[in-house]
């Protein structure tokens, strides 16, 4: 069974590059459609708990907007 | 079309064949439409050089050769030229130099200033030489200047200088190109080989101390001829003037709009603006001085300029000023505040020394 | 007359093309013009703006310590610029990112859902279009054709775009405030 | 939940200027992760360039220095034979290291200086808004190339991590990329062998990064990542290309 | 010991750890001493550089971890470091600069000349600075004004230039080193590593237009001080002078030498020596302008330093000038004869305005 | 009997300011008999360093404009883009070519710009009065090196023309040297050809030459002849480093 | 038998710098005594005509100070 | 008392170390001194000279337009340099190599065959020294003995070189014009 994990991501610092839905193998993540302050539409976490905490994402995201947390 | 292209334009139109340049903004559209046209003319030759400094030895050797030749930049990479540009006025080679100055010293910023008037008015290289440095305040003048740059670097075999700024490159305003005059130069010192006859060399080594006083006094001679023959300048609304806003380029502009308003408030409020910033208009200043006796320097720096209206009025006049450096452009509301300020009382005091430099705005000295 | 205008958005919301069309029809309908985009080229992703300034003269000064129009596609523009306004300035505002409203009484306002708009005639890229033709509509600077016609050259000249739809985004601007009053600040 | 990934000490938490998808953020990332586990936070000293990453020291949280465009070997030469002991690498362009640079690049790597180039190969002036580089692709198109990049008008792509590897004073420069997960852990893995041989005073180390930059590349972050693999890489091949190898780690120290 | 040496000598007892140079004529000696003795010295690093460029960023560099640190190099090389010099005054950064002035523009010669003094004074780099500017005239000087350039460098964390020549750093007088001060900076600004602190930067890039404004304007309040306090000139047999002689360095030298045979010929001649060029020591020239109303300019160069002297006495005064540029040294029997010549007729009448530049020599314009 | 050998044509009848035994006057006098032989001296235009060979103009018979100090490859790319059919050739010390002048000889050759370098290498800076080169052998004493040059304060003996010969505008690069007859004409043929692929539009050549400078190695020329072979040959080996070779006769001609 | 040759120096060009006394094989020239303007003491040709027009001096001679003349 | 003197000669004859060393002599004897040695440093092979001043007050200027004494090494400083001698000047030149003789007929001369000299006592390298003998009997500018120390000073800080046949080509040129009358240009 993989191990549990979680990513929260900072909305406000997101670009909407997606290079962590490149990165992230489970699908975990997806777009978003908000724009955030400065015009982005920041990604999000597909609800349902598929994240293994990797942390692919967040060594891809350029602008550190992804914290990764396990068990 | 934008300031910069306008520029690229008028030197094609001009004859210039040879462009090298470095990136720097806020100048890079002047690289990039030479890179576009100028490849496009006949024998027409575009080089992103490797460095600022090879691009003004490559406008130098391409000079020599025999092309009307132009580099560009912004203030950090025009110190880089200093050199470069020594060298050419000592070797008498034509070629016009863009400088499109930013905020400074430093990297600054690459907000409109005019921090850059002592390095080119002054030759920032080392040794008696002087640059001819044209200012030009609207699109047209863009056009205009850039193609006289060119037949005055022939006349005089010399390097010029294009002295504008980011506002100047980045606004578009309507031009009309004219048709540029013939070239005409002393091709003599031109090499394009020896070929059966004698051969001759370009150089700026004089190793003999009297030699080369002679070739200094040569120099001289030289800039005293322009000097008198090469000013220009533009007089605006000064016949009743009370006061005149001494100003150049952007910053002229600038004092346009707020001489509008100030005479809509009723002050008579005129402008001077030097356009030739090397030779500086001494003569026509001093001639406006006889009955106007208040003047205002203008300049997006902490007072530069300053220098040459005060080695022109020799305190036959009072003079004030107002800087806003650092890549500040105020708006013709806050300057006519400023200058209405200062306008003069009736029988004011001339105080011939400029005790302290009188300056206005949020961060004054 | 002497009037300027500040156009102002993020990058990539096509700022500097609306401005750049005004001017560009301006100029074609006779005036002294001039365009002055904002410098920010050694960074990206920030804010855009220009300026431009058209009359009957030559344009003394292309900066606007008090432009007499002021369009603002999102909300940073919004904060930066509305206190810049002239007094009885119009300001028009891209309510389809723009929650606040501005809050000077001593102007007039228009809130343009623009990017809805340019979906609903089917080019989600043309939200600039559409508040041009809501800006035109009330400033009636130059008349809609002049700046259609200098639209298409310009869009010509750089890619083939679709000159209907644009058009089309245009309209539904123009259409939009024909019977709209603006709001004031609360 | 234990978090286990996040924001290293070294990096301000400040948003960055940098365009969605730039590689110079993954980067500012890996050198502040390296210096945090190296536990050099309060001993080293960047040189950000002329360059995208003009405005480094908002981002890093240690000590910096501006240099002017090009010159930032010089000055960090200047910074580390005044402070031996410190981390001291300067962070560049390719425009910058292999252009206007190109002196200073190269004779600190034949000094020998004990510093650490960060070479951030995005193939174009990114800053000044995309004109051509010294690693411009042929055919490339940018501003200052409108046709594509002529080798007979414009020269070549340039290899400066080859070159400088054939100067005696560099001991360890490598090739990496950060446009994949293992990629940057690779990268990251050669910033802390450069720093470990700067601190152990073997001589000039750099790593260059092939580095998407998708605004003047005009692609998305994720094809400008691919173009790494299919275009850039053909001409920039990764790999170690000088590694003075651990035989010599006894030799004579500098001081 | 020569000058070059008396340089090198004089940096290292006050603290110099730290030199990068370029060779250049006439100031190879400098290098070569800082080769030979500074790395003697307990941590003293001596770097021969690639070029004049890296050598200015290595004293950048240098300066912002600490330690006292040198540069030299001649007029050509000096243009080449305009944009380093620029960016340390912008970053804040202390650190002396040394130009042995040699004939230019371009390659020029290697003769002594004065032709840099624009360069030097009024900033050859872009942006709103200036650089302290220290003429020595005799070897003594060369040691003091060293010593001194290190203490206001630090004082007002700035770049300090010492301007000399070639006669300068070749000749040997007697030197006597006085005892250096203990090192007073503000060490808040050195880039030690941020500890367990926090980290700071040193920069020059301001992208905000009010916030660079705002470090513009920081910087025009330091140099309106140093304009205040630091100016320095010698004032030599002017007590009873119908007619003053202007020079500095070599040319005050010269001047000297000149006096003696005036005044054997009877003629009231004294000599105003500026010490620091900038700031000129304005006030103190305007103030012996109230009873002395006739200057005479020397200098090795078209004229340069005029400017100055024109923009202190605001038409006070007459000002006659001489000039040999090129690497030509008159001598004192040739600059006497001409300053006879110009010596003042009774009740002569003062001119405000300098008509023409009144040359004389073999090649006067 | 009729003379078989003297000044050639492209060189004035002037007595020169070099120092007895000096390799710049030998390397003058081939250059303008190359010159003579391919009949190239109303259509050369030559490019003299700030060095020893600042006054060359004083010596060629042939049009000529001097360069700032380390620039002539920048300033020969400005002549020859204007006059691609003519002969132009930058005539460069070590000092000039390898340390100011780093960035415009790189870049130039990157370029494949169509001119020439005849670079002289004589392991210090001439003119200056016998600094350290770039070029400088390492245990050498120089004026700014007074214990010989040291590896981790100085740096070490560059090899440029290695160097330019990886860049790929680069068609062809000898060394030589001219401290016996059999080794100055090979020189003489080496410029011979490298003014050919030049006149053939190849790219970019040069010749490097080790060239003796007795004063500031402080020997006799005749000794000064023995340390080439018996030390700088060492560290600079002798012979051809780039041949784009005649299987590229064909290639497109640059114009 | 070797070709005739003689050789001219112009001795107001000689350094004496000797590279053509290393450079000539039949020992036809010699160190001079003689001082010149510019204060060197030229190099003689021997008498004898050993010489045998070879050239290598004048390809050794920095300063072209030797003119070679053969039969 | 201020007095100039003028050292000329070519590269490699010591004409600088003979200023030097009567710079330094002088420094020790008490004088104020310049010595400025000409410039030509990125030329070799040329002439060099070199221009000594000495007096009991600060030196006014290092030059000197007319100098008081001249030594010239060969022919080339003789025509550079004899008019520059002040009225009444003493000129010494090296006989050695000099055919030439002065033409002024308003100064006075001495020929010394210094490097002959210099070879009789043993130390062919020491015509300068032997120059210096002949300067100082006179001038008179200093004592010997000041003179001679100096030099060892001088050149013991260089290398080991014999100081006794530096000492013996001293003498050689001092009792060398004991008794001899100077000429006077024909
Ligand atoms: C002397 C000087 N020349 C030019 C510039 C303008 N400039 C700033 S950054 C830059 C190049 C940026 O390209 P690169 O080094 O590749 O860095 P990137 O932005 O791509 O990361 C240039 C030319 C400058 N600041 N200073
Ligand atoms: C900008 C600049 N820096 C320095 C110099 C001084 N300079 C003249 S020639 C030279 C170097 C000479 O060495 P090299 O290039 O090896 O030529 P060589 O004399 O050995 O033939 C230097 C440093 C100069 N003229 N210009
Ligand atoms: S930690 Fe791994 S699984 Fe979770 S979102 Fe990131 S990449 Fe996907
Ligand atoms: S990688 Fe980072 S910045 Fe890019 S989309 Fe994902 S969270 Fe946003
Ligand atoms: S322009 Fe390119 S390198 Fe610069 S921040 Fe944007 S993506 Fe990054
Ligand atoms: S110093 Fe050396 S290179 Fe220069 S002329 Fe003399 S021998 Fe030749
Ligand atoms: S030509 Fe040959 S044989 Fe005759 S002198 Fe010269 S080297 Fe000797
Ligand atoms: S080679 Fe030439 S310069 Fe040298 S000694 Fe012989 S003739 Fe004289
Ligand atoms: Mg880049
Ligand atoms: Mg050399």
């Amino acid at each position: 069974m993989a191990p549990k994990g979680m990513i929260v991501i900072d909305r406000n610092l997101c670009k909407e590059c997606h290079l962590c839905i490149q990165a992230c193998k489970q699908g975990n993540i997806r777009p978003g459609k908000e724009f955030n302050q400065k015009g982005y539409r920041p990604v999000e976490s597909a609800e349902g708990g598929k994240c293994t905490g990797c942390a692919l994402c967040g060594i891809m995201c350029p602008e550190v907007a992804i914290e990764v947390y396990r068990d | 079309m934008q300031g910069n292209c306008v520029i690229g334009e008028a030197a094609i139109r001009a004859g210039c064949r040879f462009y090298a340049g470095y990136p720097i903004t806020p100048q890079n559209e002047l690289t990039e439409y030479m890179a576009e046209h100028l490849r496009k003319t006949d024998g027409g030759v575009f080089i992103q050089s490797e460095s600022e400094i090879a691009a003004i030895n490559m406008i130098a050797g391409a000079s020599a050769a025999g092309a009307r030749s132009m580099t560009s930049s912004s203030s950090p990479g025009i110190s880089l030229k200093q050199e470069g540009i020594s060298s050419m006025a000592a070797c008498e080679l034509p070629g016009v130099i863009v400088n499109m100055m930013r905020g400074g010293p430093g990297l600054g910023n690459i907000r409109p200033s005019q921090g850059d008037y002592f390095q080119a008015t002054r030759g920032g290289g080392h040794g008696d030489y002087r640059t001819i440095v044209l200012a030009p305040a609207t699109g047209q003048e863009l056009a205009d200047l850039t193609m006289d740059a060119f037949d005055l670097a022939d006349k005089y075999r010399t390097p010029v200088m294009i002295l504008a700024d980011g506002m100047m490159g980045q606004m578009m305003e309507p031009v009309v190109f004219r048709k540029p005059k013939p070239r005409q130069y002393p091709e003599c010192y031109v090499l394009k080989g020896a070929g059966n006859g004698k051969s001759k060399f370009i150089r700026g080594l004089i190793l003999d101390a009297i030699e080369m006083e002679e070739h200094n006094w040569k120099l001289a001679r030289k800039y005293n001829l322009i000097s008198q023959k090469e000013t220009r300048c533009e007089i605006h609304e000064a016949k009743d003037a009370e006061m005149v806003i001494v100003a150049y380029g952007t910053a002229a502009r600038v004092a346009k709009g707020a001489i509008r308003r100030l005479r809509s408030m009723g002050l008579k409020v005129g402008l001077f603006r030097p356009i030739s910033l090397w030779p500086f208009p001494t003569r026509e200043l001093r001639e406006l001085s006889e009955h106007i006796k208040h003047f205002i320097v203008f300049e997006m720096s902490t007072g530069q300029m300053l220098d040459d209206v005060r080695l022109a009025l020799q305190g036959f006049a009072n003079i004030d000023f107002f800087g806003r450096p650092g890549g500040v452009v105020p708006t013709p509301a806050e300057l006519s505040n400023v200058v209405s300020r200062r306008y003069p009382q009736k029988d004011a005091y001339v105080d011939r020394f400029l005790r302290f430099k009188v300056v206005e705005g949020p961060f004054g000295p | 007359m002497n009037v300027k205008t500040i156009f102002s958005g993020f990058g990539g919301q096509g700022v500097l093309m609306m401005g750049y069309s005004l001017a560009h029809g301006a100029m074609m309908h006779g005036f002294h013009v001039t365009y002055l985009p904002a410098y920010g080229a050694e960074m990206r992703g920030g804010t855009a703006n220009c300026t431009i300034s058209l009359g009957d003269e030559e344009i003394a000064s292309p900066i606007a310590s008090e432009p007499d129009y002021l369009v603002v596609m999102n909300a940073p523009s919004l904060y930066t610029f509305q206190n810049r306004l002239a007094k009885g300035g119009i300001l028009f505002l891209n309510a389809s990112i723009i929650e606040a409203r501005p809050t000077r009484k001593d102007i007039t306002f228009y809130a343009v859902p623009c990017a809805e708009m340019a979906e609903e005639v089917g080019n989600p890229r043309a939200a600039n279009v559409v508040m041009m033709g809501a800006f035109l509509q009330k400033t009636g600077i130059i008349r809609p054709e002049i700046y259609l016609k200098s639209l298409e050259t310009i869009m010509g000249s750089k890619k083939k775009t679709m000159p209907e739809s644009n058009r089309k985004a245009f309209d539904a601007g123009f259409r939009f405030l024909e019977s709209v009053n603006g709001g004031t600040g609360r | 939940m234990k978090k286990i990934f996040g924001r290293p000490r070294s990096l301000k938490p400040t948003p960055t200027h940098y365009c969605p998808g730039c590689g110079h953020s993954i980067v500012h990332r890996l050198v502040a992760e390296v210096i945090d586990e190296m536990d050099m936070r309060g001993t080293s000293i960047g040189v950000p360039p002329a360059g995208c990453a003009v405005l480094a020291y908002f981002y890093f949280d240690i000590d910096m220095i501006e240099a002017p465009h090009g010159r930032g070997p010089a000055l960090a030469t200047g910074v580390k034979r005044v402070l031996p002991n410190h981390l001291v690498f300067s962070y560049q362009g390719d425009g910058d290291l292999a252009a206007i640079g190109t002196a200073e690049s190269f004779h600190a790597a034949n000094r020998g200086e004990n510093i650490t180039i960060i070479f951030i190969n995005n193939a174009v002036y990114g800053m000044t808004g995309g004109q051509m580089a010294p690693t411009t692709i042929l055919g490339q198109k940018t501003t200052t190339s409108p046709p594509g990049r002529t080798p007979l008008l414009d020269g070549y792509p340039v290899q400066m991590s080859e070159i400088l590897a054939q100067l005696r004073g560099a001991a360890y420069i490598e090739r990496c990329t950060v446009n994949s997960p293992p990629a940057v852990m690779k990268t990251k893995r050669a910033i802390r062998k450069a720093f470990q041989y700067q601190m152990d005073k073997r001589g000039f180390s750099m790593v260059e990064v092939l580095s998407p930059c998708p605004t003047n590349w005009k692609m998305s972050a994720v094809d400008a990542c691919k173009w790494i693999d299919e275009v850039m890489t053909k001409e920039f091949p990764l790999g170690v290309l000088k590694d003075i190898g651990a035989k010599e780690a006894g030799k004579e120290k500098k001081s």
